[in-house]
C-alpha cells in the first residue's frame, strides 16, 4: 500500500505525469504536484506557509540563500542523497548551494539566459549585447521581466565584474543602462513561451531570452532563428531541488529526488522541455563555462526598487 | 365637425383573450366624456389604446382627421391619469407634478411657481417635497391628477382619477375638473365608478360591456331611456319584473306578470306582441301606501328597510313575484317613518315612469 | 417594518443569532486575517528580517519614494478611463437589453454574461495574438488588402490595455446595470411618454435614476477590478504595462519586503474603498413602500 | 410598452453589436485555432486543415481533466455558498440598524477591495494558524471570501428596489419568514439570483491570485493555465476552453428558455 | 366584555410628521367598524398599526386583553386587504388567492376547491390562471380581498376594498362580507369614501380627522347627530348657516342669523347664550315652496337644479346669506318638475330637523 506521499512545488516541466506515475509505481509513494509560474509567487507562498505545505522545492541558486535565511529549507542530508553520484563533474560541488558549511540544494536543472536573434537580419550571431541597445532596432527587440536576472544582465553588459554584488554607483549605471534599453523594447515578457508567442506574433528580432527552449521552439515553430552567448557572457541559472523545513516525511522528499536525479530523467527533460540536466550532458549546450553562473545577490529588495523604478520610467 | 377624436372600429386582444370588439367612439371638442361599465369590461383598454400605450389590432384612430397610429406617444397631445397613478417614486411630488413642463423645457421659476399653484389646487400645497411613498392613497391620485391636467393638453384621459377621494374632495375636484374644461376647453375622457359622478359631470356617457359599446347618450337620456336590461339595471337601480307584452296602445302598453297586468310606457324600437318583455320602474317612481282594502298597485310586504344617509330603501315582495325584491326609495326625513319590517303596503307607479324592455337575451 | 419593542425570548434569540452569523462570519473570515496580515505594514524591514518595531515608515515610503506614487497615479488614471468607458458601453448595452421583447432579455443578457466562462488567461493570450503586428487583425486586414503595413500601434501600448481592459470586464458592469433597470415599472415608461418626454428624455429622468444603484455598482466592479489587475497591462502594454498592482505583487516576491507590500496594499484598500463610497453616494436613498 | 425610437435603438444596437464582437472575438479565436491549428511558415500566419486532434488529445491528458474537475468542484460549491450568505448579508442589511450593516458590508467587501495576493496570502497565513489543511477546502473557502461582494451586490441591488408591500402581504397572511422568502422574495428576484450565480460560478472557475496561495496539492485549471504560462499552453488547452464554453452556451440557455413568460410589471 | 382589539392612546409619527394622536378604539368580537375620514387623515396608518406593518410610537396594542406589540405579522390572526393591493406578479390569480392556504399546509386539493370557490364568490371563477398584471384595476382588487378572505381569519382589515367596483359589483361585494360577518363571527375593520357603503354596512364609524377621532357612534346616530361642523358636513350633506344663540328653551333654541331667526334643537352640551353657533339643516329635511305672498320660512332663488340619477339637487341662495349656497334635494320622481334656475322659493323645515353646533373654531 501507499507508504505516504511527497509533494512537490514545482515549475511546469519539473513533474512529468510520466515520471510520476513510474515513481509511484516503483515507491509506493504518492505524489502531490503543485505548480507555481514565478519565483515571487513561490516564495510568497512558501513563506506564508512556513514550507509546511511541501516537502520538496525547486530553487534556483540565487534564492536559495534566502529560502534558507527565512528558514524555509532545511541542509540536504547527503546520506540519504543516494543518486548524488549521478550529478555530472561540474555540478557535483554543490558550492553555490552551500553556505555555512549546510548545503541547502542538489542541482537539478539548468539553463542560460542568453541571446536570440533572427537570422534573416543577423547572417552571423551578434558578438555583443550592446546591439539591443541599437537604435536601429527599435521596438524590434524584447527583454526578460525578471528583477534580479535583468539587473544582473545590466551589470554584465556594463562589464561589472562582480555583477550579484552592486555598490551605490554601479547600481544607478545599472539602472541607468537598464532605462536605456527599454526605450529600446518592444515589451517585456515573463515566461519561457511568452517570449516565443511574442516573437512569433510581432516583428522581434532580438530576445533577451529566459533560455535556450526560447530558440528551440521558434526553431520548431518555423522561425530562423540562432541562439548567442555574446562576448559579454550570460547568467546561467541553476534550478535545485531542496527539502522543506516543514517536511513531515523527509524520506518520502529524498525518494523523488534521488529518484529524478537519475540519467533518463534528466535526459527526457532535456529533451521535453529544453532545460540543461545536471545527470546527462546535453548535446549542444556546451557553453556551460562561458556562463556567469547566478548567485545570492546583495540584496533583494533593493533589486526589485530599482527594477520597479526601470519599469515605471517613461 | 370634425370630431376631435375618432376611434373606428377599434378592436384589441391580449394573447386569446378579446377585450374590445368594435368600438365606435368619438369625443368632440370641448367635451367631457365618461366611460361606464363594469369591472373587467375594457374601459381602461380604450384609455390605453387613445394614449398609445397599446397598439390597436383592428380599426382606425383618428385625432382631428390625422391618423394616430403613427404619432409617437410624447407626441400625442393628451395627458392621462392612471388607474394606478404610475408616479415616479425616485422625484418628489413637485418634481413629479412639475416633469411635463420640465421636458418641455419651461425655465424652472415658471415650473415653480404652476406646480405650486396645481398643487394648492388639489389641496397637496404643502406636500410638494415629499416622495409619494411617504403620500396617502388619495393624495398620490391627487398628484396623479395634477401632474396630468398642469399641462393643459387638448385631451385629457381620466381613469378614476377620484376613487380614491372622500365625498367633499371629490366634490370640490369634480368642480375643479368643470371648470377647467370651462376655462380651457379641454376636452375630458372620464372613467368612474360613480354614476352620481358621471351623470353630474358628463356631457355624455358612453356604457362598456364586455368589450362592446352597450349605449351612449346624455346622462339623462341614459338614465331615463335606457335600451337594455343591463343599462336599465348597470345605470341606478331599477326594479324588473319579467312579463309577456299584453297590448300596445301608442306607447302604452299592457303586460302580463305573474303579479297580474301592469302597465309601462315603450319608446324603443316597437315589441312584438307576447314577446317575453321586462318592465323596468325605479326606486324613486315607485309610489309607497300603507295597504288599505281598496288600494291600488302591488300588494308587497316590507321585508328590509335601509337607511342610507339621505336615502332610504325599502325593499318589498310580492308574494306572486317571489324572486323579485322590489326596492322603494325615499328621502330619509321622515316619510317613510311608519314603516317596519313585515309592514303590508301597496306599490303603484305612473305608466310613464315604467318602461319596457326586451327580456335579455 | 419595526414590530418588536419587548421581544420574546425566542425573537431575542434569533436576533442574536442573525447578528452573530452576519458580523461574525466575516470577522472571523475576513477581518481577522487580512486585520492581522495587515499589521505587517506598521512592522520594519531590517536585513531582510521583519521586526516588530512601528513604524510609519513603509507609508513614508510610498509619498517620497521612487516610482510608488506616479504608478499609482497612472494606474488611477488608467481604472478610471476603463471604469467611465465600460459603465458608459455597458449603460447602452443594459439598455439594449431592455428595450428587447421581455422573452428575449435574458438570452441576450446571457450572451453577454458567457465569455467570462472562459478563462481569463487564455483570453489575453488571445486578445494578444488578434492584436499583434503579425496577428489575427492585421493579417485579416492585409489579407483583404484595407492596409498594407501591419498596424503596429496595436499592441504593447496604452491603448492596447485599455481595450484588453474593457473587453475582459465588459460583463461584470453589463450585469448590475441591466438587473436594475429590469426593475423599473413599465407603466413609468408609458407614464413619461405621456407627459410628454422624448425617449430622450425618458431615458435622462427616469430609466438612468432609476438604473443608478447598478450603474454604481457596475463602475464599482468594474473600477476595483482593473484596478488590481495587473497581468493584462503587463501581457498586453509592452513597457507602459506596469502597473500598481504589480509593484504591490513584486514586494511580496524575493523582495521579501512585506511590510512595504502591504503599506501598499492598504492605500490600494483606501484607494477601492473610496471608489465604493462615492458610488454609494451617488445613489439617492430610493423611496418605495 | 416601450417608447419607439428607431435612432436610439439603432445606435444601442450598434454599440451592442461591437460589443458583442469584441467579446466573443478572443472566444473565436481560440474556438478557431482548437480546429485549425495555427502554423507559421517562416513567420507567415497561416491555417492547418481542420483536425481534431487537440479534442482527442485532451482525453488523454488525466492532469488537466481532473483540474477541470477540481475547479468544477470548487466552482459549484463556492458558487452556491456564496449566494446564501449573499442573501443572508443582503437581508441583513435592509433589516438590521443602519450602522451594524454598514460595518457587516464593509467587511464582507474588505477581500473584493483588496488586492488578491493580500486575501491569498493572509487566508494561507490564517489557515496555517487554525492548522487547516490546504485543500479543496481551504480552496471553497478563500473563493467564497472573495466571491461574496460580488453576489451580494448584485441581490442587494435587486432587493432594495423591491420594497417591503410583498413581505408585508405575505407576513400578514400568516407566511413565516421563510416562507416569505422562499415563495415571495426569492422568485422576486429570480433573474438576480440565476445571474449572480453564473457569475460568481464564473468568477471562481476562473480564480487564480487567491487560489495560487491557499491551494495545496489540489490543482484548479487556472492554476494549472498559470503554471503552463511559462513554458507554453499544450493545444489540449484551445480544446478545453471552446468545449467549455459551448457547454455553458449550453446551459445558460436553457435556463433563459425555461424562464416561465408571461411575468408582466 | 372584553372588546376583542383595543387601540389605547396609540399615536404615530412619520419622521417629523405626527400623523396619528391619541388614537383610542375597541373592535368587539364580530363588529363591523368603518373607518371614515378625509383624505390623509391617517385612516390607512391606524389599519398599519393593527396589521403591524408599523410600530406604534405611543400607547398600546392589545388583541383580547394581550399586547400585540410583540406578536409579529404573520401570527396575528388578521388579514388585510391593501389600498394598493400589494398582489404577488410573479403568481397566477389562484396562487395568490391560496397563498394563505399554501402557508398554513393545507393538502393541494383543498386549497384548489377552496380557491375556485372564492374566486367564484368575488366574480373571478375563470381567471384563476391569469397573472395580475393581467387584470384590470377592478379584478385586482377582487384578487385582493379574495386572497385575505380566504383564510377566515378572527379580524379583517380592508383598506378601501371596493373603490374600484362597479355599484352593482360593489354591492354584491357588501351583501358578501356582512354575510360573512353573520356566517364566521367575523369582526371587520373597513376603510371606504363611500358613505352610502359604510352606513349600509356598519355596526359602529369612526370618523378620523387629521389623525384624531372626530366621533364615533352608530351610523345612524352619526349621521343625525354630528358634534361637530366637521362632522356634520363629512357625513353627508349639510347646510350650515351661522349665526348667535338667541334663546333657549329645553331643546328648542332660536337663532338670528343674516337671514334672521331660525329655529333649531340641539341636544348635544349646552351651549352658551348669545354664543356663534351653526345651525345645520340636511338638504332631504328643506321642504320647497314655491313663493307666494305670506309663506313661512327662508326666502330664496334657485341657482341650479342638478340631476344626480335617483335624486335631484336643488341649490338656492337666499340674499341675506349670499355666501350660503344652500342645498335642497328632492327625490327625482318629477316632484321638482316645476323648478327652474331662477326659480324664487321658500325654504322651510321642521325644527326637530335642524341641528345645532358649536361654530368651528
Ligand atoms: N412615510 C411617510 N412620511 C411622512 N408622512 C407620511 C408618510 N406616510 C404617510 N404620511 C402622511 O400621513 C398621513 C396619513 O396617511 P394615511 O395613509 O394614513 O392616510 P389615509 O387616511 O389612509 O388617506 P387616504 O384616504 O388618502 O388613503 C398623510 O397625511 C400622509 O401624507
Ligand atoms: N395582458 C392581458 N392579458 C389578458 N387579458 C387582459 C390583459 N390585460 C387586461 N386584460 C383583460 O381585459 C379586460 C379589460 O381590462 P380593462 O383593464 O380595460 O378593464 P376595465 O374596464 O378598466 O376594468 P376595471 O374597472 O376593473 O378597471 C379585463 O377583463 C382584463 O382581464
Ligand atoms: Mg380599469
Ligand atoms: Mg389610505
Amino acid at each position: 500500500q501507499s507508504k505516504g506521499e511527497v509533494r512537490l512545488l514545482a515549475y511546469e516541466g519539473y513533474a512529468d505525469p510520466a515520471w510520476v506515475e513510474e515513481f509511484e509505481k516503483e515507491t509506493g509513494i504518492a505524489v502531490k504536484v503543485t505548480y507555481v509560474g514565478g519565483v515571487d509567487e513561490q516564495i510568497a507562498k512558501m513563506k506564508a506557509s512556513n514550507g509546511k505545505d511541501y516537502d520538496v522545492v525547486t530553487i534556483d541558486t540565487a534564492s536559495l540563500k534566502a529560502y534558507a535565511d527565512q528558514k524555509l529549507i532545511s541542509p540536504i542530508d547527503k546520506a540519504k542523497l543516494t543518486s548524488a553520484a549521478n550529478l555530472l563533474p561540474e555540478f557535483k560541488s554543490m558550492a553555490n548551494a552551500t553556505f555555512d558549511g549546510a548545503t541547502y540544494g542538489v542541482p537539478w536543472a539548468w539553463g542560460s539566459l542568453g541571446m536570440v536573434y533572427d537570422k534573416k537580419t543577423f547572417p552571423t550571431a551578434p558578438e555583443s549585447w550592446e546591439v539591443l541597445w541599437d537604435p536601429q532596432y527599435k521596438g524590434k527587440v524584447i527583454s526578460l521581466d525578471d528583477a534580479n536576472n535583468a539587473v544582473n544582465f545590466g551589470a554584465i553588459v556594463l562589464g561589472i565584474k562582480d555583477p550579484f554584488h552592486l555598490d551605490d554607483a554601479q547600481f544607478a549605471q545599472v539602472k541607468d543602462k537598464l532605462i536605456a534599453l527599454k526605450r529600446n523594447l518592444l515589451t517585456y515578457f515573463a515566461g519561457f513561451d511568452e517570449g516565443t508567442t511574442i516573437w512569433s506574433e510581432n516583428d522581434v528580432v532580438l530576445m533577451f531570452s529566459m533560455g535556450e527552449l526560447a530558440a528551440v521552439n521558434l526553431q520548431k515553430k518555423g522561425f530562423d532563428v540562432g541562439y548567442t552567448i555574446p562576448k559579454e557572457g550570460a547568467v546561467g541559472w541553476l534550478d535545485n531541488l531542496s527539502v522543506s523545513a516543514g517536511t513531515p516525511n523527509p524520506d518520502a522528499a529524498y525518494a523523488w529526488m534521488n529518484f529524478v536525479l537519475q540519467k533518463k530523467i534528466g535526459a527526457n527533460m532535456a529533451k521535453k522541455f529544453g532545460y540543461g540536466s545536471t545527470t546527462d550532458a546535453p548535446e549542444g549546450m556546451d557553453y556551460a563555462s562561458r556562463l556567469i553562473w547566478a548567485d545570492n545577490p546583495e540584496d533583494y529588495t533593493r533589486r526589485q526598487a530599482v527594477w520597479n523604478e526601470v519599469k515605471a520610467a517613461e | 365637425m370634425q370630431p376631435l377624436l375618432h376611434l373606428n372600429n377599434v378592436s384589441k386582444r391580449y394573447g386569446a383573450v378579446r377585450v374590445l370588439d368594435g368600438i365606435d367612439l368619438t369625443v368632440a371638442d370641448n367635451e367631457f366624456l365618461t366611460i361606464l361599465g363594469p369591472s373587467g369590461s375594457g374601459k381602461t383598454t380604450i384609455l390605453r389604446l387613445i394614449g398609445g400605450f397599446e397598439g390597436i389590432d383592428g380599426g382606425s384612430l383618428m385625432f382631428e382627421g390625422r391618423d394616430l397610429s403613427a404619432v409617437p406617444i410624447n407626441r400625442r397631445p393628451f395627458n392621462t391619469v392612471f388607474q394606478d397613478y404610475a408616479l415616479f417614486h425616485h422625484m418628489t411630488v413637485a418634481e413629479n407634478v412639475g416633469y411635463g413642463l420640465k421636458v418641455r423645457g419651461r425655465p424652472k421659476a415658471e415650473i415653480a411657481q404652476r406646480v405650486a399653484e396645481v398643487l394648492d389646487t388639489v389641496g397637496l400645497g404643502s406636500l410638494g417635497g415629499r416622495y409619494p411613498a411617504q403620500m396617502s392613497g388619495g393624495q398620490r391620485q391627487r398628484v396623479a391628477l395634477a401632474r396630468a391636467i398642469i399641462c393643459e393638453p387638448r385631451l385629457i384621459l381620466l381613469d378614476e382619477p377620484l376613487s380614491a377621494l372622500d365625498v367633499e374632495l371629490r366634490a370640490q375636484m369634480q368642480r375643479f375638473l368643470k371648470s377647467l374644461q370651462r376655462r380651457l376647453g379641454i376636452a375630458f375622457v372620464f372613467i368612474t365608478h360613480d354614476q352620481e359622478e358621471a351623470i353630474a359631470l358628463s356631457d355624455r356617457i358612453i356604457v362598456v360591456n364586455r368589450g362592446r359599446i352597450e349605449q351612449e347618450g346624455a346622462p339623462e337620456e341614459l338614465y331615463r331611456r335606457p335600451r337594455t336590461a343591463f343599462i336599465a339595471s348597470f345605470l341606478g337601480d331599477n326594479n324588473l319584473i319579467a312579463g309577456t307584452l299584453a297590448t300596445v296602445d301608442g306607447h302604452l302598453c299592457a303586460i302580463d306578470t305573474a303579479a297580474g297586468r301592469l302597465a309601462a310606457t315603450v319608446d324603443g324600437p316597437a315589441l312584438e306582441k307576447s314577446s317575453a318583455v321586462l318592465l323596468a320602474v325605479r326606486p324613486e317612481h315607485i309610489r309607497l301606501d300603507v295597504e288599505h282594502a281598496g288600494a291600488q298597485g302591488l300588494a308587497a310586504e316590507v321585508t328590509d328597510i335601509r337607511f342610507l344617509g339621505a336615502n332610504v330603501i325599502i325593499e318589498a315582495v310580492n308574494a306572486a313575484l317571489p324572486d323579485v325584491l322590489i326596492k322603494v326609495r325615499r328621502l330619509a326625513d321622515g316619510s317613510a317613518a311608519g314603516l317596519r319590517t313585515g309592514s303590508r303596503v301597496q306599490l303603484s307607479w305612473d305608466p310613464s315612469d315604467a318602461t319596457l324592455l326586451p327580456a335579455a337575451g | 417594518m419595526n414590530t418588536s419593542r419587548s421581544g420574546s425570548r425566542q425573537d431575542l434569540l434569533r436576533a442574536g443569532l442573525s447578528h452573530a452569523l452576519n458580523l461574525g462570519l466575516p470577522l472571523l473570515f475576513v477581518v481577522m486575517p487580512i486585520l492581522s496580515f495587515v499589521m505587517v505594514s506598521f512592522w520594519t524591514l531590517r536585513d531582510g528580517q521583519i521586526l516588530l518595531i512601528p513604524t510609519l515608515a513603509n507609508y513614508r515610503a510610498f509619498f517620497t519614494e521612487g516610482s510608488y506614487l506616479p504608478v499609482y497615479l497612472q494606474t488611477v488614471g488608467l481604472s478610471l478611463q476603463v471604469t467611465l468607458v465600460n459603465v458608459a458601453l455597458s449603460t447602452a448595452i443594459a439598455l439594449f437589453i431592455f428595450r428587447r421583447p421581455p422573452r428575449m432579455r435574458f438570452l441576450i443578457l446571457m450572451s453577454f454574461m458567457l465569455p467570462l466562462f472562459m478563462s481569463y488567461i487564455i483570453k489575453v493570450y488571445s486578445i494578444r495574438s488578434i492584436l499583434g503586428q503579425r496577428g489575427l487583425l492585421n493579417e485579416a486586414m492585409l489579407g483583404l488588402g484595407l492596409i498594407d503595413q501591419p498596424i503596429e500601434a496595436l499592441l504593447f501600448s496604452r491603448t492596447a490595455i485599455f481595450i484588453a481592459l474593457a473587453v475582459l470586464y465588459l460583463p461584470y458592469a453589463i450585469l448590475p446595470i441591466y438587473l436594475a433597470l429590469d426593475r423599473i415599472p413599465a407603466n413609468y415608461l408609458a407614464a413619461c411618454a405621456d407627459l410628454g418626454a422624448t425617449p430622450l428624455q425618458t431615458l435622462r429622468d427616469v430609466v438612468l435614476p432609476l438604473g443608478r444603484p447598478g450603474i454604481a455598482a457596475g463602475a464599482v466592479f468594474t473600477f476595483i477590478l482593473t484596478f488590481g489587475d495587473f497581468v493584462t497591462p503587463q501581457m498586453v502594454g509592452g513597457t507602459q504595462g506596469f502597473t500598481f498592482g504589480r509593484i504591490v505583487f513584486s514586494q511580496f516576491g524575493l523582495a521579501l519586503n512585506w511590510p512595504l507590500g502591504s503599506a501598499l496594499a492598504v492605500i490600494l484598500l483606501v484607494t477601492t474603498l473610496l471608489a465604493v463610497a462615492l458610488a454609494g453616494l451617488s445613489i439617492r436613498r430610493e423611496h418605495v413602500r | 410598452m416601450k417608447q419607439k425610437a428607431p435612432f436610439i435603438d439603432a445606435v444601442l444596437g450598434f454599440i451592442a453589436a461591437v460589443g458583442l464582437i469584441a467579446l466573443y472575438a478572443p472566444l473565436l479565436a481560440t474556438a478557431a485555432i482548437s480546429f485549425f491549428q495555427v502554423v507559421r511558415v517562416r513567420g507567415k500566419l497561416s491555417f492547418a486543415s481542420f483536425s481534431l486532434e487537440p479534442y482527442v488529445a485532451l482525453l488523454g491528458n488525466a492532469e488537466i481533466l481532473s483540474a477541470l474537475f477540481t475547479s468544477l468542484v470548487v466552482a459549484t460549491l463556492a458558487s452556491l455558498l456564496s449566494l446564501v450568505l449573499a442573501l443572508m448579508f443582503a437581508f441583513y442589511f435592509v433589516s438590521a440598524r443602519r450602522s451594524l450593516g454598514m460595518a457587516m458590508q464593509i467587511m464582507v467587501f474588505l477581500p473584493f477591495l483588496l488586492p488578491p495576493i493580500i486575501t491569498g496570502l493572509s487566508l494561507l497565513i490564517a489557515f496555517r494558524e487554525i492548522d487547516l489543511g490546504r485543500g479543496l477546502v481551504t480552496i471553497i473557502i478563500a473563493h467564497i471570501v472573495f466571491i461574496v461582494p460580488v453576489v451580494y451586490r448584485t441581490v442587494l441591488v435587486r432587493l432594495q428596489l423591491l420594497g417591503s408591500s410583498f413581505t408585508e402581504a405575505s407576513l400578514d397572511l400568516g407566511a413565516s419568514r421563510v416562507q416569505t422568502l422562499a415563495y415571495v422574495i426569492l422568485p422576486q428576484m429570480r433573474p438576480a439570483l440565476i445571474s449572480g450565480v453564473l457569475l460568481a460560478f464564473a468568477i471562481s472557475f476562473d480564480e487564480t491570485l487567491i487560489t495560487l496561495f491557499v491551494a495545496g496539492s489540489e490543482t484548479t485549471l487556472p492554476i494549472r493555465l498559470w503554471a503552463m504560462m511559462r513554458v507554453g499552453f499544450v493545444p489540449e488547452i484551445n480544446a478545453l476552453a471552446t468545449l467549455i464554453l459551448l457547454f455553458t452556451a449550453a446551459i445558460t440557455f436553457a435556463i433563459g428558455l425555461m424562464q416561465r413568460a408571461g411575468e408582466r410589471g
